[in-house]
Formats: structure tokens, C-alpha cells, sequence
């Protein structure tokens, strides 16, 4: 059992430490991100800079035209970004984490050749089209559906929660072949490209009042059948593939930004007043930060287990599940804690004069999506429960 | 004794909940958070007599109590109203015009560090609740800066670089027990957060269907659901508890009105809260209602006071009771 | 709505206090509790002076031997005796607040001549065999069998939790007459002697290392048909019938002592050494004190309430359940917080020099009588959910 | 970085556990708070290695570091096996006799307030962590009263009026370390506890019927068991990675053993009290072993150090770190 670095593991974060260092100060400060188009172009440049440097597709496999990065150089890659203050991924999220890698799994040659390179350099932009507002939880149950027609799909229907969907040039799609199968075998997986006729999107505002999602609206949009990945109906284990993908560093960076939030709320609990003297000199303020950051270090640890364990295959349901569930908990603590010290400085959304208080306040109500999305606490709970531990299943 | 509503509280509550449920729908408060206060409403407000209902008849009141005003509290806090509903009703009797609706009163309790009121881009005066004190300021001649992103968008907020000082209205025992109403009267509006979020959340259980069954089925939904039911029943004993002992000016009011703050403003936190996890995707969208309660019920628990503090003073309480 | 006593209850308060500040200091010191005869003999002597005062069977109609109080002259006995450090009602608690009232409600005439006189005055204890190792939560799922034989029913079986039955006289007993029916249709109430041949009680420790409890076998024990209340298969709405004189005060006593535990632990964190200074000192532990204090007035409100609502009848539902889910919840809170004061301290079920800790460490233990008997947390929200919310049934 | 159990690290825990198994069953533990330590179980306890696993090759001991260590007694722990097993582990290589099982020693942290020493009854030496150094003392000459009551019937403990003096065996940082190591090896016991109580009360869910169905088929009994799962699995990454760090004599160390209380604590007394709910009124009684994970907890979680005491050093840790 080991947390220290290999030799080779030293060396390529020394190199890309090298990297950041240099190219992060010659980036241009980040458009207003309320600008989707500029928001783009900056996330293409950020992109382009990585893909020369060899770092794009960090864990697709060489062939495809990733660097081929084990879980554990994944790992040091958005350690080493996030210490960097390297901008995030940005609207290519799920073309670089979702599409392309199913694609790689599941889609043709052609279908590769024509997508993977522009994911990978940037220029091409995904979104996805998987939930929809009956289908939350339940993603199964989705009800858009396509109906063939010679070699067109004709899809109808609406989605919810497409990110990036206002910039986005193709959508990775899920979509009913056969309404009278058991809902997990009439779904197929589709490539939609934005410039279809039929589609609307219209900004979804969330609680936080950030447009950050969209949903998605389809009027009898006409999909090439030559656009499908893998088999008519059996696009739920295409989705499902997706889930293998994934190495335990799903949350990575925002657990690295939780972590710079405890920080700072232990800085501002120095300044804010709370009673006689700074928050920081009431000994239940300060266990409280203490046991987040002792929570947080933990989850971090759990990470790093979770990563050696899908070195060698995928990472188990009960490191997954647990750090998910525990996660969205320590973030509504958090986000609670931090309310209570900053008491009426909470009341904004943005930053006061000499108080950074914008990122807590927006903070806590982050801690909805991160307990809601991705398999809400409650589905967490019950995979736990059935799948690790062997109870018996809800019908 | 007789710990429960009469028939005249009960006509009070249901009365002033169908008159917010037909004037003052959620829409109203997120107009008013936008274009400033419907002063046409205000005005029905005061009309139904929500601000007067403790001034003397001889004053145009209804020569009720504070136990009064806390039951109306709680369907105006379920309701979302907008506007410096605590400020206003603080000031009939004091401030001319304040309990007709003709004049709108916001208000504020003296704390250290950042000052931000809410409310006061709509007010004609400020009352501010110091230890010691209350004065009026006349609101004109504030300086300060509205907050563009507001946590609460139905509460405007002004930021103020210092509590201006003013006329001198109230002082000792009066002051007193004026911070005291305005303490618990937000913990009033807080309880109904807590009420309304519950029945929201049941609401939604029951129609949304996930897996082929209403979410309501589920024993871990419907276990939240109890959880919210007996948060929110435990602290109406509380809040009401507290109205009845400021009403006799108990010695324990102190104690009272500081417990009726804990347990309101955690039921209507963590109730608001939970509602918008069971309304899970859609309680994350601006569109749903479900986050407007938890915002203002963030509002509400830093407003006259706070969950800690009145924690701490339930302490201090405590321990001079021992003594 | 008022908390104020009305005029004649302050009489009554008054009238009672004069009488409790005479009697209790002539009391003898209570015996050891594990001498369960001597216990007994102390429980019956107080009950005989309460009895001559007038005070027996507070709550019982005055036809048959009762004060006929009202549940708000109730709530103030219970409150005056807690506050003149009163014994509690010790081994006639199931005669008096069960068995009693059940035999007023549905026993017949001989029935209540001849077991009423002796509940009243203390000389006759009853035990309550109703739950079985099987049959907890789901107390309807019992399987002690009854089988009749002429005019005697001979029973077989296990009871669990038959808190006195080592020194009982009866036992208010529910066993299986007809194993074919739906579980709530086969059952019946019966008055089992507890000097009936084929009885063995055994006792049961509990966490607490107490043997407050006892288990009784029963091996072919023979209960006259005479000895039943209300129908044969009936018995189950007999019990139920019990619940109805729940007036909301059944957790007044141990309420009202959680308040001192709470007043104590407040007085032993002046006094124990925290860190550099006194436990009181730490903000964080005195804002958790007064947080519990604030919970008990609020639920001491609620009984209040449920009280005034218990005078026209039944106590409400939503207040009975989130009253005792609550409750729980408090006073696990309150062990918990009990046991972070007492540190190191809080390793001994004893009282150490100078320091009362006994009752805290006690109190931290009782938490789970709390939250599992009469009805779990998670049956409590069941009917929270199921009965005020009308959210579906669990099959 | 390969942060996971390897090969060796599993197989000792897997032959502790059914060592464990065989010779430690539960009845032992409750046999050796009534009857005292058997003295012929802790040399076959020694004989396993238990007390030498970070003893070099050359003093009979596996040459192994402080991750084995906490390895181990994560299954102790879970095994509620008797006696100072901490401070025998401490003292192997420092007292005679100790890593063989000789001799018996016990350990406490020198505190503020009553002194409870748990295993002292049983033991040969007392050794005392002091906040600069460590201290040896002979059992016989240490006059304290056996406490008639504990709370872990499982734990006889001794009242002391002082912490009594002894030989100095260690200053500086060798002091330190000592100290760090009985911290987290007490941790890796609660973790234990977490772990155990979690498939016990899994076990009794899949068992136990209520309402014609087993009581693990309720989501309710569901959830607080995938609660539970989930707090043993954030608690085990935290302890192994502060035995990492420990043996690393990283400088994180410091902040990384007291997260390991903190979550090891918090989890212990969490999912021990859950076992003994789920386990309903047999749960309740003496008779089932649910309450003697509790109590243990209770005694491990204040066993050199606390978790609120641990919380607070990870908050000045965090401090320093921003400095």
C-alpha cells in the first residue's frame, strides 16, 4: 500500500508541471461564461494547447489517438491542473469523456474517423441527450421516440439537461426504437447533429441562476440510420458502456475546488465576526471545518483507492457509490457550515467588497446538483444496498 | 390552559391563506424581487388587516395579540409574500401610515460586519433594532447599493457601509420587547416555509412517477416526507408556545422566543432543503418554486436574529435557571 | 390559545402540591432495584397513600374507582409529581395505565369487581405479555397459541418484554386462537394468573445491564374461559382499545427528567475540563445544550398541545407520532452530546467522586428504549407517511 | 502510487480474522471483562505476531511498519478482542516480554480529569503518553480502584486519582511517533467496529422477518444500511492512508492521523448504534452481542485522543497549511 509517486508516475508530472507552468500564465482570462460562443472559442484554444502538448484523450488508448494515460497518470493530469489553476474542461465534457470514448467502444470505423479528431483537438463540441423530465432517476423510462423511416430515424421528443447544448454540434442521443419492449430493450444510441432541422433549445436556468444546461426540444428531426452506435435496441448497454469508462476520477476536480473551499472558509472565518471575536475562535466552527477537511482528505484517499483499483478493471460499485453518496453529504454540510459562518454575508451571490463570499453562497446550493445528478443519494443508497450488499431489490 | 387554536385564530389563518392563495401566488413575489413592490397589493395587505392586528381598535386595529400575529406570520411566511412584511407590522403604531399600507417600513437588527437590508429599495423608512434602542430613519436619505445577484431574487437587498442613525422611538423595556416580536415573527414566517415545503414535497411524491410508481411508494421518500412533517410539528408547538408566553410577558418569554428561532429555522432549512431533493431534477431548476423557499428561508434565519445565536441564548438561559 | 392553568386547575395544582409536600419527604428511601419484592412492597405503599389522597387511577372514570381528572388535570399531576421528586409508578404501571383501563373499557362486570379494587390500591401488579421474540414490530404477527379445552383454554408459548412479571400478580395476555385467520382476526385478550401452573419467567438484562424485564415461557398453561376480555378472535381491537386512552402524557414523566439530565449536563460542563478550559466555555457544546433545552420546551409545547387536543378525544396522530419521533431523536442527541462532555468520564455506569455521570451514561443507553419500544422511529414514520400524509401503504 | 492492499496484506488479514475467529469469539471478550485476561489466549496472541509486527527481523519481530499494524488491528477491532492490545503493541521492543506475551502491558494518555485506565487490572506494566515524552510504570506499585460498573462490560477499568510517574523510555520525536501510532491504531479498531456492525446488521436484515417479509427488504432498513456501508468505506481509505503516511513520516502525517479519528470515530459510534436499532428490542437485550460494539466504540472513541479534540487539530492543520 503506497501513496507516493513511481518513478515513472514522478516523471510525468514533473513534465507536465513543467508544462503548466508555462503555457497556464499565457492563457487569455476567461470570457464572461454568460457568453456561450466566447466561452467556447476559449475552452477550442485551451483544448488545442493540450492536444499539441499530447496531452488530449489523456485516458483514450493510443490507437484511437489518446495518450493512453493509466488511471493513475489520469489522476495526476487534474491534480496537476487543478494546483495549476488550469481552466476546466469546459463544454468539451462529454465529447472528451462520454461520446468519444463510447465511440471508440461501440462505433464503426467510419464513425470514429469522422468524430474522434475533432473532439480531440477541440473543435467539434458534444452535448448529451439522455435525460428528459420524466426520465430522471429513471433513465430508462425514456419516451422520445424514433420511428424509422427508410434510412432515417424520426425522432420526436424532448430532453432535459443538455449541457452545452446552444454551442454544441453534434448530441449524443438516446432515443425509443421499440415502445413495446421492456423499457431496457427498445432504446437506441444515436449521433444527432445540432444543425438538424426540428431542434430547439432553450436555456434552462438552474437554482444556482446560471443558463448552465438547456433543454432540448425535437420536432420530427431526421437522424441517418448510418448515425446509429451499435445495434437498433440496443442502445441501454451502449449508454451502460460509458459507465466502464469511468476510473474513479469522475469528481476529481470539484472535489479539488471543495477542498480549496474549506480553505477558504477557514481563511474568511479569521476575518468574519461572530459574536465577541472571528468565527474562527468558536471551537464549533472550528471542529466543523476540521471534520469537512478530515472528510474531504478521506474522499480524496478513497479516490486514490478507487483509482489503483481501476488500474485493473473498472472501479468497484461500493468505492463508487460511497464516495458519491458521502460526497453530495460533506457538500451540503459544507455548504450549510459555510452559511452559518458567513451569516447575512450569505445573502449574496456575489462577492463583497474585501469577502469572497460568491463561491460559497453559489457553493451551497451546488450541493443539490452534486446529491440529485449522476444517481441521486437515494439510487446510490439502493445500489449499495442491493448490489453490494446483497438485500433484496426493490420490485 | 388550552394550547391550541380557537375558532377566531383557526377563520384567521384560513382567511389570510386563501387571500394569498388568490393575491399573492409565488409569481407575485418573484415580480416584486424584479420590478420593485406592488404598492396596489401592499395596500390590500393592510386592508386584510395584517399589520394592525395588535393595535388597539381605537387605532384602527383588531386589539388582538402577538399570538395573532405569529399564526398570521406563518401563512404569510408559506406564502412567500414579498415586501418588509416584519418592518411594516413592527411599525403600526409607531410610524404613521405604516399599518394602512400607505407608507412601507423596512427593518433591520444593528449587527456587526457587512449590513445588508432587505426590503429597503421598496421602503419609505427604516426601523433599526438596536440593543438598547429602536430608531427611524427615514429611507430617502440611506446611501447605499442594491445587490445584483441577491441570494433570495424575491428579497431585494441593499448594502449599507454602516446602520445609519436616526430618530430615537423606543427605548428599555419597549425596545425589548419589539426585538423580541421581530425575532419571532421571522421565526413565524420560517414555520411556514417549513409547513408549506412539506406539503409541496408530499404533493409532488405523490404524483411523480419514477420506475413505473409514484415516488411516494418509496419507504426512503416517504420516510423524508415524516421527517418533514414532525420537524414542522414540533416547532409550530414551539413558535406558538413562544407567542403565548411574549403575549403574558412570561419570564420565560426570553428562553421561549430563542427556542421557537431554533426550532423554526431549522425545520424550515432542512425542509426547504428536502424539498428540493425530492423534486430532484426539476428542484433544481430556476423555473420550480422549490428553490425559493430555501432561499428565503436562508433569508429569514439570519434576519433578527440566528439559529446559533438563539441556541446559544437558550444556553445562557438554561444556565441562569440553575442558579 | 392559552398555557395558563385555568382557575380550577390551579386549584387542583395547588391542592396537590400542599398534599405531595407532606407525603413524599415522610416516604421511606427506595429500596435497591435489583430487590424487585422489596421494590414492590415500596411501589404498593406509595400507591395506598395516593389512593387514600384520592389521587388513584387519575385518569380513570370516578364509576369505576377513578379520580375522573381530565387529561390537562393529568398533564399537572404528572409535572407536580416529577417536580416534588415524587417515586414513579413503578410495578403498577401496566395495572393502572393498561390493564385497568382495558377492563373498564371491555371487561365485564365481574371482571372489574374483582381486579379493579386491588389495581387502585397497589395491592395487585400485572404484567403485559404481548410482544414476542417474533412478534415486535409487527406485534399482530404473534404465535403463542391458545387452544380451548372445554371451559379453559390451555396456552403455549413466549413472551418477551413482560416488564414485573417477577413479582406479578396477572398478566394482561394476547395469544393466538385461531391460526387460519388473517393475523388481526385470530387473536384474543386473556387474564392469565401469574401463579397458574406451566409459568416460568426468567429475567431479561437489557444493555443497560439492568434486569428490568422479563421473559415468560408459557408450557400448556390453563386459563379459564372466564378469564376473557371481549370476543374470542377479538382481541386484537381489545388492545387497540388501549391506545385510545392515550391522552399525551405518556412520555411526561421521562420527559420532564430528560430536562434535568439536560440542566445537569449543563451544571457538570462548568465543571469538567475541556481542552484549556471548561466544557461550558466551548461555544460549540453550549450551543448544542441549548439547542436539546430548546427541543425539550418545544416537545414539552407539544404535549401540552396534545393534551388540549386529547380533552375532546383521542390525541391526534401527527402530534402522537412526531411527539415520540422527536423525542427519540432528542435523546439520542442528548447521550451523544452527554457522552463528548463527560469524555473519559462517561466510561462508567456509576456516579465517580464528585461527578453525577451514572445518570448520563444511563441516559445515553436509554436513547434505544426510545427509539425502538412503543412503536420504532421507522414505524413512527411509517405512520406518519401512511396515516396523516396518505402517502400509499407498504403492502 | 498503488493504493491498495497488497497480496502479503490481504493474507494477514484473512489469517487474523480467522484466528480471530476460532479463539477470540465474542464470549471470550465478555469472559475476560468478568474473569479477567487468560493469560494462555494472549501468548497464542503473541505467537500470531499481533504485538511484533513492526518489530525488525532481528528482535523476532516481521520487519513490517505501522500500515500492518493498523491492518491488524482493524481486525482485532471487529473481533472485540480483549485486553491493552494497544499498549502491548507499543511496548513490544520497549518492555521485556511484551511482544511475546509475557508480559501485559496497558497504555493511557495522560489527560485532564478522572483518569480511567482501561487493561490495567490485567496488566504487568502501565505505560503513560505525556505530551513531550513516555513513561513506564509498574502495574503492582499503582494504587487506583477497579471500577465496579464500566461501560464495556468487556473493558475492566481502573480509577486512578493521578497519572502515576515512571521511567522515562522515550523524548522528542520517538515520543511523538508513539503517541501517533496509539491514536491511529485505536482508529483502526473503531474501523473495525464500523465494518463488523455493518455486516452483522446486514446479516440480521437478511433474517429477521416482520410483516411476512424480511425486515432487509424494507427500503428504509435498506438505506441506513447502505449509510453504513458507506461510512466504514470513506473510514477504512482515511485510517490505511494516515498508516501510509505514518509510515512515510510524511509531513501530512499529523493532519492525516487525526482525519483518521475523526472518520474511524465517527463511523464506529454511528454504524455501532445503527446495528443495535436495526436490531430492534434484541438488540435491547445483554443477551446479543449488538450492545458490546457500542460500548467498545464508546471506549475507543476516547482512548488516546477524541474525536472532537482530533477535529480540531485537523482545522489548525488546515490553518497552518494556508500560511
Amino acid at each position: 500500500m503506497e501513496l507516493k509517486d513511481s518513478e515513472a508516475d514522478a516523471q510525468f508530472r514533473k513534465e507536465l508541471r513543467v508544462w503548466l507552468a508555462d503555457v497556464v500564465p499565457s492563457l487569455p482570462s476567461p470570457p464572461d461564461p454568460r457568453d456561450r460562443w466566447a466561452s467556447r472559442r476559449f475552452d477550442e484554444t485551451w483544448q488545442r494547447l493540450q492536444y499539441d502538448a499530447g496531452y488530449a484523450g489523456i485516458a483514450w488508448p493510443k490507437a484511437h489517438g489518446g495518450r493512453g494515460a493509466t488511471p493513475t497518470e489520469h489522476l495526476i493530469f487534474l491534480e496537476e491542473l487543478a494546483r495549476a489553476d488550469a481552466p476546466d474542461v469546459g463544454c468539451g465534457f462529454v465529447g472528451q469523456g462520454h461520446a468519444g470514448p463510447t465511440l471508440i467502444a461501440e462505433g464503426s470505423d467510419e464513425q470514429r474517423a469522422e468524430h474522434l479528431p475533432g473532439i480531440l483537438d477541440g473543435t467539434k463540441v458534444w452535448c448529451q441527450g439522455f435525460s428528459e423530465p420524466g426520465a430522471g432517476s429513471d433513465l430508462a423510462g425514456l419516451r422520445t421516440r424514433a420511428v424509422r423511416d427508410g434510412d432515417e430515424y424520426v425522432v420526436t421528443g424532448q430532453k432535459i439537461w443538455t449541457s452545452f447544448a446552444q454551442v454544441a454540434d453534434y448530441c449524443e442521443l438516446l432515443v425509443r426504437t421499440d415502445p413495446d419492449a421492456p423499457k431496457h430493450k427498445g432504446i437506441t444510441w444515436l449521433i444527432l447533429p445540432m444543425s438538424s432541422p426540428g431542434i430547439e433549445v432553450r436555456e434552462l436556468v438552474t437554482l444556482q441562476g446560471e443558463a448552465e444546461f438547456a433543454e432540448t426540444y425535437l420536432d420530427e428531426v431526421r437522424v441517418p440510420v448510418a448515425n446509429r452506435v451499435g445495434e437498433e435496441n440496443d442502445g441501454w448497454r451502449v449508454a451502460m458502456v460509458t459507465l466502464s469508462f469511468e476510473r474513479g476520477t469522475a469528481f476529481v476536480p470539484e472535489m479539488l475546488e471543495s477542498l480549496r473551499l474549506v480553505e477558504d472558509l477557514a481563511r474568511l472565518s479569521e476575518r468574519l465576526r461572530r459574536g465577541r471575536g472571528p468565527a474562527w475562535e468558536d471551537a464549533g466552527i472550528r471542529r466543523e471545518l476540521g471534520t469537512v477537511a478530515a472528510e474531504l482528505d478521506a474522499l480524496w484517499a478513497l479516490t486514490k483507492r478507487n483509482v489503483t483499483r481501476g488500474e485493473s478493471g473498472t472501479v468497484p460499485i461500493v468505492g463508487g457509490s460511497s464516495f458519491k453518496l458521502y460526497y453530495a453529504d460533506v457538500r451540503h454540510r459544507l455548504g450549510d457550515l459555510a452559511m452559518r459562518v458567513l451569516d447575512q454575508a450569505g445573502l449574496v451571490l456575489e462577492d463583497l467588497p474585501d469577502l469572497t463570499v460568491g463561491r460559497h453562497v453559489e457553493g451551497s446550493l451546488h450541493a443539490f446538483a452534486v446529491s440529485i445528478a449522476a444517481g441521486s443519494s437515494q439510487v446510490q443508497r439502493n445500489i449499495l444496498a442491493e448490489r453490494v450488499l446483497g438485500l433484496p431489490k426493490e420490485r | 390552559m388550552h394550547f391550541d387554536l380557537d375558532a377566531g385564530q383557526r377563520e384567521l389563518q384560513s382567511a389570510l391563506t386563501r387571500f394569498c392563495h388568490d393575491l399573492f401566488p409565488v409569481a407575485v413575489a418573484r415580480e416584486s424581487g424584479e420590478k420593485g413592490l406592488d404598492r396596489g397589493l401592499w395596500r390590500r395587505l393592510a386592508d386584510m388587516g395584517v399589520f394592525a392586528l395588535a393595535l388597539p381598535d381605537s387605532d384602527g386595529g383588531a386589539g388582538l395579540t402577538v399570538v395573532e400575529q405569529v399564526l398570521a406570520f406563518e401563512v404569510l411566511g408559506a406564502g412567500l409574500v414579498p415586501g418588509p412584511i416584519v418592518g411594516s407590522t413592527l411599525a403600526a403604531g409607531l410610524v404613521e401610515g405604516a399599518s394602512t399600507g400607505d407608507v412601507v417600513v423596512a427593518a433591520v437588527t444593528a449587527t456587526d460586519g457587512p449590513v445588508l437590508v432587505p426590503g429597503l429599495r421598496d421602503a419609505d423608512w427604516l426601523l433599526v433594532l438596536h440593543d438598547d434602542r429602536v430608531e427611524l430613519v427615514e429611507a430617502a436619505g440611506i446611501h447605499g447599493d442594491l445587490v445584483s445577484r441577491p441570494l433570495d431574487p424575491t428579497s431585494p437587498l441593499t448594502r449599507l457601509d454602516a446602520i445609519p442613525s436616526g430618530e430615537v422611538l423606543l427605548l428599555g423595556a419597549a425596545s425589548d420587547a419589539l426585538c423580541r416580536t421581530a425575532s419571532l415573527l421571522t421565526s413565524a414566517a420560517l414555520l411556514g416555509i417549513a409547513r408549506r415545503t412539506t406539503e409541496l414535497a408530499t404533493d409532488y411524491a405523490k404524483t411523480r412517477e419514477q420506475y413505473g410508481r409514484t415516488i411516494g411508494s418509496f419507504q426512503a421518500i416517504k420516510h423524508m416526507l415524516a421527517d418533514m412533517l414532525a420537524l414542522a410539528e414540533v416547532a409550530s408547538a414551539s413558535v406558538h408556545a413562544a407567542g403565548v408566553m411574549l403575549a403574558d410577558t412570561s419570564a420565560e418569554a426570553e428562553r421561549a422566543v430563542a427556542g421557537a428561532r431554533v426550532l423554526a429555522g431549522k425545520a424550515a432549512l432542512h425542509n426547504a432543503a428536502t424539498n428540493v431533493q425530492i423534486h430532484g431534477g426539476m428542484g433544481f431548476t430556476w423555473e420550480l418554486d422549490a428553490h425559493l423557499y430555501l432561499k428565503r428561508a436562508r433569508l429569514l434565519s439570519v434576519s433578527h436574529g440566528n439559529v446559533d445565536a438563539a441556541a446559544e441564548t437558550v444556553a445562557t438561559q438554561l444556565r441562569g435557571a440553575l442558579q
